[in-house]
């Protein structure tokens, strides 16, 4: 099982003995983590601190547009683990959102994949997230940044011609 | 029935998470099942009027001009912001 | 404390927490972690299958050339965390050997600083891996894909002329 | 005196991990100190002609052109294989 919806969290220690497994092919994991930024104590000084955070998604169709990510990269990297975990419900600043991971013969291609797989999730996965601040609640603006980031792996298949 | 799901900005927007059409009241397509839901006025024009809206069919992201029949699952919603 | 050569093992799970810390300014960690390749159980069957590896080092230029490494990737990104463990003496095939960490306020310069220091860490860090094999040990030569992905950071700095 | 370290293949070519030189034994530079082990005949000849060796001074990675003085360390290694 690659993909995994949970509201809890998750540990990071254990996904890297399940990642490395018993495979002595493996070269190297690269993993990311993303984690809900915000000031849990400056609250009375900024009205647009970050107390928490609810993310809301699409059940089905969220796990089936992960894993189609992932079968994408499996396709261009060869990867020899991979596993990515997107937490949902009520987080806070501190908390850990998501986790991609994956392991490969050599670290190149671990951090290309793990990368591509950040910045497809970021722009195809259903999730939308909520923030709540002193001046009440608001839903968060997708970031041109991120189609960006998202656009450079489809130049690279351009450019490339494989 | 055909069933059709709001997300997010949109759910809050319609006060609305999921309704069910009959083939007949969806129209053909996506865009013409988004054109009847606009065609009901406020909110739903101006909420399905966003132009950076997003719709799925049957949980694949859609163009617009997919057929639509009984059984399926419609969704719109906002640019997506998780990871 | 950047910075750790050891004999030991180190704990991802651990290292994560302490990367994290009560920052909760951090959007998100890369974490890569390089391991032993080989085939513990092809001995019989392969002469050049991996046994077991022999990490040899310069104490006190190791951990100075790394810091320096470290210096650098903080100078061209904001890390707010950073940390760095390479295994010296005997391991096996499976065995984690080097582990490097970042957490930064987005991922893009997570992933760019993490990649940097491996890639730097690999050119210019003073170790050296022997291979014990069935047919005997063998120093591993230096590979030039290795020259080219250091490379890589130095072009960027030129034509981003900054 | 100053402390000459030799690494990895090179340690083992050698059969030897560290000298130490006086100042007039050394030479004035890096590159001159490196000749003059050379100077000594096999197995220094060979080891010490790979053209892909590398030498540091105190610790950071050398050219071959700077000055050596009593109290110094200087290191020869071949290229590095870590991470």
């Amino acid at each position: 099982m690659d993909v995994s919806i949970q509201q809890e969290d998750f540990d990071v220690g254990r996904l890297q003995r399940e990642l490395l497994g018993e495979d002595t092919r493996v070269g190297g994991t690269a993993v990311f983590v993303g984690c809900v930024r915000g000031e849990p104590d400056a609250a009375a000084a900024d009205p647009d601190a970050v107390l928490a955070m609810d993310l809301e998604h699409y059940p089905g169709m969220t796990e089936s547009s992960i894993q189609a990510i992932v079968d994408e990269a499996r396709q261009r990297w060869a990867l020899r683990s991979v596993r990515v975990i997107h937490r949902i419900g009520k987080l806070k600043p501190g908390d850990q959102i998501v986790y991609v991971g994956v392991a490969c013969g050599h670290r190149g291609e671990a951090f290309e994949a793990c990368e591509f797989i950040m910045d497809y999730l970021k722009t195809r996965a259903p999730f939308w997230k909520k923030e709540t601040t002193p001046s009440g609640s608001r839903w968060v603006d997708a970031r041109d940044s991120d189609d960006a980031a998202a656009a450079r792996w489809q130049r690279t298949t351009e450019t490339a011609g494989d | 029935m055909i069933r059709v799901l709001f997300f997010a900005r949109l759910r809050e927007q319609l006060d609305v998470g999921q309704l069910e059409l009959s083939p007949s009241e969806a129209g053909g397509t996506v865009a013409e099942l988004k054109q009847r839901l606009v065609d009901r006025g406020e909110p739903w024009a101006s909420a399905l009027g966003a132009d950076n809206l997003l719709c799925a069919l049957n949980q694949q992201q859609a163009r617009g001009d997919e057929a639509v029949a009984a059984g399926d699952e419609v969704a719109f919603y906002p640019p997506v912001t998780g990871g």
